[in-house]
């Protein structure tokens, strides 16, 4: 049953990159990036997300069944902050005040 | 051996609904699997919101963002980063039926996720004492737009507060598992509670993955 | 007694809006006979007569279900395009339009004309010239909505919202509240009164009219000594608010942002929010200390310190960038 | 209530007894009962106030009740059928009991999960109640902010509270159900093998995993800013009312589809038995499940039109608005393809099955006129879309419950409800329903805004005719409720399959045994397929 058993090396490494990640988008915070400061810092977080769910998490042994629920989640909660954003930041563009 | 055989027994005697006991553990994985998905769509709700008052009042955000401390946020985003690690761990002994390695792994994580809250309870006290909480009394230095650095506030609390109580949670259901595994229910046969287990704890971190920079690291470099 | 089915037809929307209606009636109306009549037909034509019978099973026609979603579809295109046109126009009032203040509150309409008319649940409008509304609200939400012109806008608090219409058509109009506020939701209901257009002047003239909306606003610019700061001749510590309205602003931040009406009330109640580029952060917030109606008039002051002769009227001004409403 | 041919076998009814075999058990057909005997308790709590609405409609100036009492009572009827009725009806009672049987299952994957959301929901049902007993609440079923967080003085926290805990007992739910599609089917029960009504309850569950957790948080942000004060929606300390309409809507318009899309799972089985006929273009018809549970969750803004929305976040809104309507129209028109060439039978659900599509096709067609936008911000927040949504969750869902409760009600119990009486309760249920909300059409279309307790005198012959239905309809509600407790003991004993159907449910005996089937199923044939119940026969 259980099919994959990752070695503790695997695992350290992944542990210790993450690590480090922390460490860079703390670090890199203190740099001024301007508007790009928040894309490194998505980044790095999406980053990480991808190392511990594949990794810890087992997905890239997992069904595909099993990704596929994942990729609809993060795409649910695309879908709400896309179409919500999608008004915040026309408000007002029509050129009349609450349009 | 005999003891072995009867745990195993006993933890095997599938539930009446299933045929086999590939059918059950298939089923409890992909049911934490969807649960996740509730909890994405559910701290989905706070992100939004986040997301909308940081876009309006970036630079309020970015102010009161500063006043958090950094250096603590990243030191406990790793210390969670470690419990997953040795979480994993645990989920591997129980796999390769390592029962002693289990159960050290369990605590060491048990401790670990303790420890961030801990942290956790320190900062939040910092706050009361800074007058940094949502109310009559918050006050942030250095901005006249009060009621948007209080914005930031109320999600950093409403965001760090329901992880929290999902560490929480997590910390009682590694209670759970320890007793199981120190009654010696878990057999690499039937490891799913430990592995289900591992995919919510792991969950728990990814959130505070996001949460870390979201919260303390908006514009950092101007020094404040 | 009365049973009307249809409403008066009272601004230039409210013919557009029933034509919009006719439409889709004709629609709906054809897709619910056929498939009544359908069902009524097979129903009958089809009935059971022998608890043995198995009919013959049909098997799906692909072009059959593509025909009967394509041809819908494509109709309700013509629903989403009509109807997006009328609600574009509906949203972009024309420049030379009338303007009138509007504050929502629990549970009343509070209305100012440009001359300082102030009506209650009452509102006097010529026929024939469009009138514009710029509304905000005291407390909740509250909802504009003038069933015979076929307009509806939410009144939201903590922002401006617009609506305009050009009444066509003499005569008394309900105004509703139509988004629920509290207890008395039902009551926060009033009149529109739509005048020939010399009756309105006669009207105007009669009322008691204390100043008109732009006199009152400086009275209170200079009761609450604004004009110790924000100096005329561009010479005191804040932005010099002459000829403001509707130009480009640019903020500290970098970013450029159009001088509306949502900007000046910003800028009034939290002036922190948005500083201009070379000036401190000094202004003291004057929220608590001045109504909606208040800043209203404010607004309508520093607009018409933009409308001095010989410079562009403020509201058709081009190229608006991307300014966010609150 | 046990019959003497059923008291030779062991049924889910008789294997065991007493109260603590009902309130621990794990079989999922007891646990739809008690959700049955729940949903029903509050079908008539929220009928009731919507009797006191209708009555107090009756004259323009509210003479019966104050403003705050009806402002209470439309909220609370709001409340109670859209949280503690129609979302949980026909997922947790008829799909709880047929979807495990439908696909050869023993069970739901997470029996003791299924219980505890029965639990949820009464826990949550309970919070609602004690709201409604000790006071009330009056924000309208929307909770609008600032309205809900800052200016209401009623019971507005516990009715976020029971909410709060009913949409769990709903994702819960939701969860077992995706998991027992997934991981339970039958040997050779394969995806395109199994009844529309299983499609219709997976697209069901996928809305109830992914919306109902935005609701959640919605309300636990009420909760803290009507606790805290903490500003996030509030407009005087920088917070944006709007934001909530968006994240209330990210659920609450799904949320229809949760109401509906069971009942058209349910309309499926009518049709087919009725006609008995499979569904023409199955397929398409178990696509268009899953399409409008997926762009269902792309039209929330719609419900945003006039609320200070920009313009062209209205526009993406009202265009992908009419994307909904295709699927709707698929099912609609391959419903009405089956009957032609069948064999029509017109036992009671099949009327139900005719009046669901007649009324839905009217909700959904008038679903269109609210999706454009000119003639949205005439009709939005009057009674023209109160009409549109009760032809669609009261037209649409509630018939298809009644429906489903009819055809299984000999499966469920063993005993057949009283055929004349059924069909007279079905037409005058149908006839009521049209003439209650028929005529808020013409009002909303006139102007007559909606959540009003006193109205101009134009209004009142149209809101007369509203109340003269209302009580037809009241009357036709009862009736169902009369006869079905009157079958339980004299009603005919059912045999094992009393309409000649095809799914798995009808293959064991009325009422099912404890594990629903003596021996498990496999399947060899695709839904619908009459030859196999049906031994000699006239092909026609």
């Amino acid at each position: 049953m259980s099919e994959h058993v990752d070695s503790v090396r695997t695992y350290a490494s992944v542990w210790l990159i993450l690590l480090a990640l922390t460490a860079a988008t703390t670090a890199v915070a203190y740099v001024d990036l301007g508007a790009f400061s928040v894309v490194v810092a998505l980044t790095i977080a999406v980053i990480k997300m991808l190392l511990v769910a594949l990794f810890f998490m087992h997905v890239r042994h997992s069904t595909q069944l099993t990704r596929l629920v994942v990729v609809g989640g993060l795409l649910w909660l695309g879908i709400l902050l896309t179409f919500t954003l999608a008004d915040v930041w026309t408000r007002g563009l029509i050129g009349t005040p609450g349009r | 051996m005999a003891n072995h055989a009867e745990a195993q027994a006993e933890t095997l005697a599938l539930r009446e609904q299933f045929d086999t006991a590939e059918q059950q553990k298939d089923a409890s994985t992909l049911g934490m699997w969807v649960f996740l998905i509730t909890e994405i769509m559910f701290f989905g709700g706070l992100f939004l919101a986040y997301t909308v008052y940081r876009d309006i009042y970036f630079p309020v955000f970015a102010l009161a963002s500063s006043s958090l401390n950094a250096v603590i946020g990243a030191i406990n985003t790793a210390v969670l980063l470690c419990s997953s690690f040795t979480m994993v761990l645990a989920v591997r002994a129980s796999q390769v039926g390592q029962r002693n390695a289990l159960i050290i792994f369990l605590i060491l994580t048990l401790i670990l996720g303790v420890a961030f809250l801990g942290v956790k309870a320190y900062e939040w006290n910092e706050k009361f004492q800074e007058h940094h909480v949502p109310g009559p009394t918050f006050h942030l230095e250095g901005t006249g737009q009060q009621g948007e650095a209080q914005l930031f506030f109320s999600l950093y609390f409403a965001m760090t507060g329901l992880h929290a109580l999902h560490m929480l949670v997590g910390c009682g259901i590694l209670t759970w598992l320890l007793i199981q595994s120190w009654k010696g229910k878990f057999t690499p046969e039937y490891m799913t509670p430990v592995d289900i287990a591992g995919l919510y704890w792991h969950f728990v971190d990814i959130i505070w993955i996001f949460l870390f920079p979201l919260l303390y690291l908006i514009d950092r470099h101007l020094g404040r | 007694m009365r049973l009307p089915l249809f409403p008066e037809q009272a601004s230039n929307f409210a013919p557009e809006t029933d034509h919009l209606l006719y439409f889709l009636l004709a629609v709906a109306v054809f897709f619910t006979v056929l498939i009544f009549g359908a069902i009524f037909y097979f129903a009958i034509r089809y009935r059971r007569r022998s608890d043995r019978e198995l009919p013959r099973v049909l098997h799906t026609g692909l072009a059959l279900e593509i025909v009967w979603s394509v041809i819908p579809f494509g109709l309700t295109m013509i629903m989403f395009g009509w109807g997006a046109d009328l609600f574009f126009r509906e949203s972009r009032p024309p420049a030379n339009a009338l303007q009138i203040y509007v504050v929502g509150k629990q549970w009343m309409w509070k209305l100012q004309h440009m001359e300082g008319q102030r009506e209650i649940n009452e509102l006097h409008v010529p026929a024939g010239r469009p009138v514009r509304l710029t509304m905000t609200s005291e407390d909740v939400i509250h909802s504009f909505f003038v069933p015979a012109f076929r307009t509806k806008e939410d009144v939201v608090p903590g922002r401006y919202s617009t609506t305009w219409w050009t009444p066509t058509k003499p005569g008394k109009y309900h105004l509703f509240c139509a988004e629920y506020c509290g207890t008395n939701h039902s009551r926060m209901i009033g009149w529109i009164y739509v005048m020939e257009p010399q009756e309105y002047q006669t009207w105007l003239s009669g009322g008691r009219a204390f100043g008109s909306l732009a006199e009152n606003g400086e009275k209170l610019f200079q009761d609450l000594a604004c004009g110790n700061c924000h100096k005329a001749d561009g010479s005191g510590r804040c932005p010099n608010l002459v000829g403001l309205f509707g130009r480009n602003v640019q903020l500290a931040d970098g970013r450029t942002i159009k001088a509306d009406e949502g900007y000046i009330r910003e800028s009034i109640l939290q002036p922190n929010a948005k500083i201009v580029a070379g000036y401190q952060p000094l202004m003291p917030t004057f929220q608590g200390l001045v109504t909606e109606e208040g800043v209203l008039q404010l607004v309508e002051y520093i607009k018409s310190l933009g409308r001095q002769p010989g410079t562009t009227p403020a509201e058709v001004s081009p190229n608006p960038p991307a300014p966010k409403n609150q | 209530m046990i019959t003497a041919a059923a008291q030779e076998r062991e049924t889910y009814l008789n294997a065991s007894y007493g109260i603590k075999s009902w309130l621990l058990t794990k079989d999922h057909k007891r646990i739809a009962l008690l959700y049955l005997f729940t949903v029903t308790l509050f079908f008539f709590i929220g009928g009731a106030f919507a009797t006191l609405i209708r009555i107090e409609l009756l004259t323009p100036q509210g003479g019966l009740v104050s403003s705050e009492t009806y402002n209470k009572l439309f909220t609370m009827h709001g409340v109670t059928m859209i949280f503690f009725f129609l979302i949980p009806s026909i997922p947790a009672t008829l799909g709880n009991f047929f979807l495990p049987m439908m696909i050869g299952a023993r069970d739901l994957a997470f029996p003791r999960i299924n219980l505890l959301s029965w639990y949820l929901l009464v826990i949550g049902g309970l919070f609602a109640l004690f709201a409604m007993l000790a006071g009330g609440v009056d924000t309208g079923w929307t909770f609008y902010t600032p309205y809900s967080t800052t200016y209401s003085n009623t019971w507005v926290i516990a009715t976020a509270i029971g909410i709060f805990v009913a949409g769990f007992s709903s994702i819960l739910t939701g969860l077992n159900f995706v998991v027992t599609v997934h991981r339970m089917r039958a040997p050779g029960m394969t995806w395109f093998r199994m009844p529309l009504f299983v499609w219709a309850h997976y697209a069901t569950a996928l809305i109830q995993i992914l919306g109902t957790p935005v609701l959640a948080v919605t309300l636990l942000l009420v909760f803290c800013e009507r606790v805290f004060h903490i500003g996030i929606f509030d407009p005087a300390l920088g917070g944006d009312p709007v934001l909530f309409q968006h994240l209330f809507w990210f659920y609450s318009h799904p949320a229809v589809y949760i109401m509906v899309l069971p009942a058209m799972g349910v309309v499926n089985e009518l049709v087919s038995t009725f006609s008995r006929k499979p569904i023409f273009g199955y397929s398409f018809v178990a696509f268009s499940s899953l399409a409008i549970a997926v762009l269902g969750f792309l039209v929330w803004g719609h419900h945003l039109f006039v609320s200070t929305q920009s313009v062209y976040a209205g526009m993406v809104f009202s265009f992908l608005s009419y994307f909904v309507a295709i699927p709707s129209a698929i099912k609609v028109f391959n419903w009405t393809a089956t009957l032609y060439k069948g064999s029509i039978s017109f036992a009671t659900p099949m009327l139900y099955a005719f009046g669901f599509i007649g009324l839905f096709t009217v909700g959904g067609l008038t679903g269109l006129f609210v999706a454009s936008l000119g003639l949205d911000v005439h009709v939005t927040d009057t009674y023209f879309v109160v009409a549109h949504f009760h032809y669609i969750m009261v037209g649409g869902a509630i018939m298809g419950y009644l429906g489903g409760l009819h055809y299984w009600w000999p499966k469920i119990t063993g005993r057949m409800y009283p055929e004349l009486w059924a069909r007279l309760s079905a037409l005058v249920i149908f006839l009521g329903f049209n003439l209650t909300f028929f005529p808020q059409f013409i009002l909303g279309y006139l102007g007559m805004p909606r959540r009003y307790h006193t109205y101009p005198d134009e209004f009142q012959v149209l809101h007369v005719l509203s109340t003269a239905g209302a009580s037809v309809l009241a009357v036709g509600y009862l009736m169902p409720m009369v006869y079905f407790i009157w079958s339980l003991r004299y009603g005919q004993v059912a045999g094992a399959n009393p309409w000649g159907a095809t799914g798995l449910e009808w293959q064991t005996a009325s009422p099912p045994p404890v594990h629903n089937f003596d021996e498990m199923p496999v399947v060899t044939h695709e839904a619908y397929d009459y030859t196999t119940v049906l031994g000699e026969v006239e092909v026609g």
